[in-house]
C-alpha cells in the first residue's frame, strides 16, 4: 500500500515557495490555478434548463465546440445576452427548500469573459417559471432595460432598470405573451390571445400608458403564432401552426400585419413548423431557417424537426430544404457566411455549414454531445 | 368563450387586475361552468364507474400510466400516476395546483370529446421513475395561458415545486 | 380546432356542486384529489440523493415495486427510518443561491403515512456533505437521540436531541468516521484511522466525556474497514477491503475486537467485497449477505458486485453464492423468511428472494427502473 | 505519518479543535512538505513541460480527458479539464476548494509514484456534458479524512456547490 498524504491550499501558501528548494532536484511541483477568463473566440451559450435546483447556462465555443465552463442561475432560466457579447442577464427563481417554501426570483449579471457574477439583485417574484424562450427575457435596443415575463398566471412584464439596478415598473399585459422590444426607445410588443399584437411603451419614472393594440393579426384558434419569432429590421416575423410567416411592423404606434406568407403551400407531406425557437435570420444573407416536420396534426406543434427549410426573405420563399437532426431550437449567427446551430431534444448541439446560392443546403459540421442536458435555449455573440 | 380564462386569470391577481384596464372579457364564470358541467376539489360528487373510465378500469391501470392513454392528450409533465397518486390525485404530502390548463381530449369508447383539467401537483421533487409526457393536443403560447402547458402551474401556490401532472376530466366538451 | 377552456380550483369551488345539475344527465365530473395516505404494506425507502438541488427518497412497495410517493429534502441527502417505520428522518443542506451562497443544514421528520413533512428545524452546518450512508445518520436505541456527521473535514457527531426539537451537542470526534448506536443508553462507537474504534458518551445534558478507545483493531494501509457495518447483537460486523470480517463488542466501556473471519480464504479469482452499504443481516437466519467481485485490484472497492455471497454468521463461512446485478448497496429484511434489495450503480432497485438451507441461493425476482436516479441508499421497514 | 492530515484539518477547524484533547498528532507540517516538495496556488514555480507531463503533451490534452489517464488514479468526480478548467486549473469564476483529498498515482512515462491533489473546484453547478470519473486506488474512508473521495471538498469554502476536480501534482510519493 502506497504512502499518502493529505494537502491543503491554506497550509502550502504558508509554507511558501522556499520548501521548493528541499524538493528532489527534477521535480517541480505544479501548481493550482483559476482559470481567470474563457479562451477567446465566439461562443455557443447554452440553456441547460433546471425546474429544480441549478439550471446551467454551458458555455460552447463555436468553432470547436470546447466547452468554456458554466454559469449557474436558479430554477427555471431565462437568458439574454448584451449585443456586444459581453454580458449574459438571466432570470431564475430560488426556492427557500428547493421544491417548497417562499421563492426568490434573482437578476444575475454575469461577466462572459471571467464567467462570474457582476451583480445580482432580487425581482419581483411573479416572475414566470417558464421553459426558457427567447421572448421571456429581453433587452431593451438601448440595452438599458430587462424586460422579464411574469405569469400568476395572470401576465405581465417586470421592467428592470439595469442602470438604476433594480426593477422600475410592472406592466400589465393580460392575455397577452412574451416581449418583443422596438427598433428603438422603451416600447415592446406581445403577442395575445384574441390574435392582436399590443405595443407598450413606458418611461423613465416607470410610468406607462394604455397599449396600443392591433387590428386582428391571427386566429388563435385555426392558425396560432409560436411565440418566438425573429426581426427583419421595422417588422417582427412570426410563424404560424399551420407554417404561414407573419410580417408584422411595430414601428408605429400599434403593430401593423404587413403581410403574410405560405412556406407549404403545395408541398406534399402536410408539413408544419415545430419547436420553441423555430426560426432564425442572418441578415447579411437576409435568409430564415426555420424548423418543419412532416406529417402534422393537431398537437404536433413541439415535434422535434426531421427538415431545416431555408427561406430567402426577400421573396419569402423556400429555398432550401435539409435533414435536420430532432432540433427543436435554433440560433444563427449575424456573420456573412451563416452558421446555424440547433439544440435537440436529446439535449445535444449541432452545428450546421450553410451553403448559399439559388438553393440553400444545410450540412451538419459536428454535434456536441450534452449528455444529461437539457437545452432549452441558444444564445450566439456573433 | 375563449376568453373565459383570461378573466378568471385576471381575478386570481388583484394588483394586476385592478390596471388592467378591461380588455373585453365579458363571458361570465357561470355560463362557462354551466356548460362544463364543473366539478371541482370540495364537490361531493359520486365518482365510481365513469364511462369514460371503462376501458382503463377493464384493462386495469396499465394503460393510464402511458402517455397514449387519451386523456393525457395534452400533458407536458410526469404522470402522478406514476408517481404515488392516481389519474386524478396527486401523490400523499404534495399539494393539487390552483390553477390549471385545459385540454381538450376525445374518448375512443365513446367517440365523445372530454375537458381534462391537468392540474399540477406541488412542493416535491419529481419521481425519478416518473412517466414523462409531451403531448400537446389542442395546446397554445402562452397568450391563451389556459391551454398553454409549458408553464409551471404551481406558480399560484405557496409550494411552487413541480412534482408530478393528473389528468382529471371535468366536462363534456359539447 | 377544438373549442377548449381554462380551470380554476378556485373559481370551481367557488361556483359550488349545484351547478353539477345543470350538466348532461349521464356526465359526472371527477373530483380532482390528494392522497392522504400511501397504499399499506412494507416499502421500501430509496435515496436519490443529489449533490445540486433537492435529493429524493422514493417510496416502493417491497412487494410489488409500486411506486407510493416520495419525499424531498435538500442537497446530499441522509436518511435513517424509526424502527416502527413511521418516521423518516433526512438530514441535508440548502444553499441560498443553489450552488452558492449561505448554507442551511436541516433536520427533516417525515411522517411516513402521508410523505409530509412533520417538523423542520435548523442543524449545525457543518454536517458532511457526503454520499448517503448508514453511518453517517442514525438514531440512538431508544430514539431520543439523532446523531449526524459532520466534516469541515475536521470531523464531529452533532447529537440532535428529537424531544426538545433542538440540537443538543457536537461531540468531536478527530479522525473517526461514523456513528452506530450502542444497543443501550446514550452512547455511539466509530471507525477511527489509526485502526482503533472509539466509544463516546454523552448525556443528556449535553456533556459528554472523553472518547474509550479500541486496541488497534485493523491496519488502516494493509486491510481497511469499510465504514457500514451491521450489528449483530452485541457486536458490531465489519467488512474489510481483503474479505475478512471483524467482529467488535461495544457493549464495554471501550469496544473490543472479538473475531475475524476470512471470507475469501481458498477461493480461486481473487474476489474481494466491494460497495458502500455492502453487507446486510437477517437475524431470523443469522445469515448476512455480502457483495463481492472478483479481479479485485488496489482501488476496485467500490466497484460494482458480480456476486453476492451468503454468510452464516454462526458458522461464519460462505454458504452461498449468487450471481449480483451491478449492486453497491444492500438491505434485507429481518422477516423469518429473508427479502434481499439491491441499489445497482444504474440507479435500480433489485429484489432478490432467499431460498435458505445448506447452500443458500438468490434468484433475482424484480428490477424497478428509476431511471436518472443515483441510488445511494436503501431503507427498509421490516 | 499518516496522521500528519489529522492535523492539517483540525487546525481548519478551531471550535472543534480546541476540543479534540489532542489525540497523537505529532508529525509537523514542515517535514511533510519538504518530503513532498509541495507549492501551492500563490507559489511561483516554472512549470512548463515537467517529466510526468510529457505524454500528455505529446499526445496533446487528449487522454488527460480520459479516467484512465495516470493522474486521475483515485478521483472521484467530473474532470475539470472537460468543464472549462484543465488539468490543474479550476474553470472560469469558480473557486478552488481549500482543503483536498490526495491519491498516490504511477506516471507510466517514468515509473515513479507522484502525489495527486484532487481539489474540488466550487461554486457552480457541474457542466452537464463533463467526463465523470470513478477511481479509488488508495482511497479511503472518512476515517482517513485527506484520501475519502466519497465527500463534497467544497465543504470548507465560502460557496460550497461542486463544479469539478482537478489532479495537480504535487510531490513525488517518494
Amino acid at each position: 500500500m502506497k504512502a499518502t498524504y493529505a494537502v491543503t491550499l491554506a497550509s502550502a501558501v504558508a509554507a511558501g515557495p522556499a520548501l521548493a528548494q528541499d524538493s528532489a532536484a527534477d521535480f517541480v511541483p505544479e501548481t493550482l490555478t483559476i482559470e481567470e477568463t474563457i479562451s477567446e473566440g465566439p461562443n455557443v451559450f447554452v440553456m441547460d434548463q433546471a425546474w429544480a435546483g441549478p439550471s446551467k447556462v454551458n458555455v460552447l465555443g463555436a468553432e470547436d465546440f470546447a466547452m468554456k465552463g458554466n454559469m449557474g442561475p436558479g430554477t427555471t432560466a431565462q437568458m439574454v445576452l448584451s449585443a456586444d457579447g459581453s454580458t449574459l442577464y438571466t432570470t431564475s427563481v430560488y426556492m427557500e427548500r428547493y421544491t417548497y417554501g417562499p421563492v426568490t426570483a434573482v437578476m444575475h449579471e454575469w461577466d462572459v469573459q471571467t464567467l462570474s457574477v457582476r451583480r445580482e439583485f432580487e425581482i419581483s417574484n411573479r416572475l414566470a417559471h417558464v421553459e426558457s424562450q427567447n421572448a421571456l427575457l429581453a433587452l431593451t435596443a438601448d440595452e438599458g432595460y430587462l424586460l422579464a415575463q411574469n405569469a400568476t398566471p395572470a401576465t405581465s412584464i417586470t421592467v428592470v432598470d439595469l442602470g438604476a439596478g433594480a426593477e422600475l415598473a410592472e406592466i400589465p399585459t393580460p392575455g397577452c405573451w412574451g416581449a418583443f422590444p422596438a427598433v428603438e426607445g422603451m416600447k415592446f410588443t406581445t403577442i395575445c390571445g384574441d390574435g392582436t399584437l399590443a405595443s407598450y411603451s413606458f418611461a423613465a419614472d416607470g410610468s406607462f400608458g394604455d397599449p396600443a393594440k392591433s387590428e386582428k393579426i391571427f386566429d388563435v384558434d385555426e392558425d396560432a403564432l409560436f411565440t418566438n419569432g425573429v426581426r427583419i429590421g421595422s417588422e417582427l416575423v412570426f410563424v404560424s401552426f399551420n407554417g404561414n410567416l407573419y410580417f408584422v411592423d411595430d414601428s408605429g404606434e400599434a403593430p401593423v400585419l404587413t403581410g403574410t406568407a405560405a412556406l407549404t403551400e403545395g408541398v406534399l407531406g402536410n408539413w408544419a413548423p415545430s419547436g420553441s425557437e423555430l426560426i432564425a435570420y442572418n441578415a447579411p444573407t437576409n435568409t430564415a431557417f426555420v424548423l418543419m416536420h412532416s406529417g402534422a396534426y393537431d398537437g404536433s406543434h413541439k415535434d422535434a424537426a426531421t427538415e431545416i427549410w431555408s427561406v430567402d426573405m426577400e421573396t419569402r420563399t423556400v429555398t432550401g430544404r435539409s435533414p435536420a437532426h430532432h432540433e427543436n431550437g435554433l440560433a444563427v449567427t449575424q456573420t456573412e457566411e451563416p452558421v446555424l446551430y440547433g439544440a435537440t431534444e436529446e439535449g445535444n448541439v449541432v452545428r450546421y455549414d450553410v451553403a448559399m446560392g439559388d438553393e440553400v443546403s444545410l450540412s451538419m459540421a459536428e454535434e456536441f454531445e450534452t449528455a444529461a442536458g437539457f437545452v432549452t435555449l441558444l444564445k450566439l455573440d456573433r | 368563450m375563449p376568453k373565459f380564462f383570461d378573466h378568471l386569470l385576471g381575478s386570481l391577481d388583484k394588483a394586476v387586475e385592478k390596471t388592467a384596464r378591461g380588455s373585453a372579457r365579458n363571458v361570465g364564470r357561470r355560463s362557462f361552468l354551466s356548460k362544463a358541467g364543473m366539478a371541482m376539489v370540495g364537490a361531493a360528487a359520486a365518482t365510481p364507474i365513469l364511462p369514460f373510465d371503462r376501458r382503463a378500469s377493464a384493462a386495469g391501470a396499465a394503460d393510464a400510466d402511458e402517455c397514449s392513454y387519451w386523456r393525457h392528450c395534452a400533458l407536458d409533465g410526469n404522470l402522478c400516476s406514476a408517481s404515488g397518486g392516481s389519474l386524478t390525485s396527486c401523490p400523499p404530502g404534495s399539494s393539487a395546483s390552483a390553477v390549471s390548463w385545459v385540454g381538450t381530449c376525445t374518448n375512443p369508447e365513446d367517440g365523445k370529446d372530454y375537458l381534462v383539467s391537468y392540474n399540477d401537483c406541488c412542493g416535491k421533487p419529481t419521481v425519478s421513475s416518473a412517466t414523462f409526457c409531451y403531448t400537446s393536443e389542442g395546446e397554445r403560447p402562452g397568450y391563451r395561458m389556459g391551454l398553454y402547458n409549458d408553464i409551471n402551474w404551481c406558480m399560484a401556490n405557496t409550494d411552487k415545486g413541480y412534482h408530478c401532472t393528473v389528468s382529471v376530466v371535468v366536462g363534456l366538451a359539447e
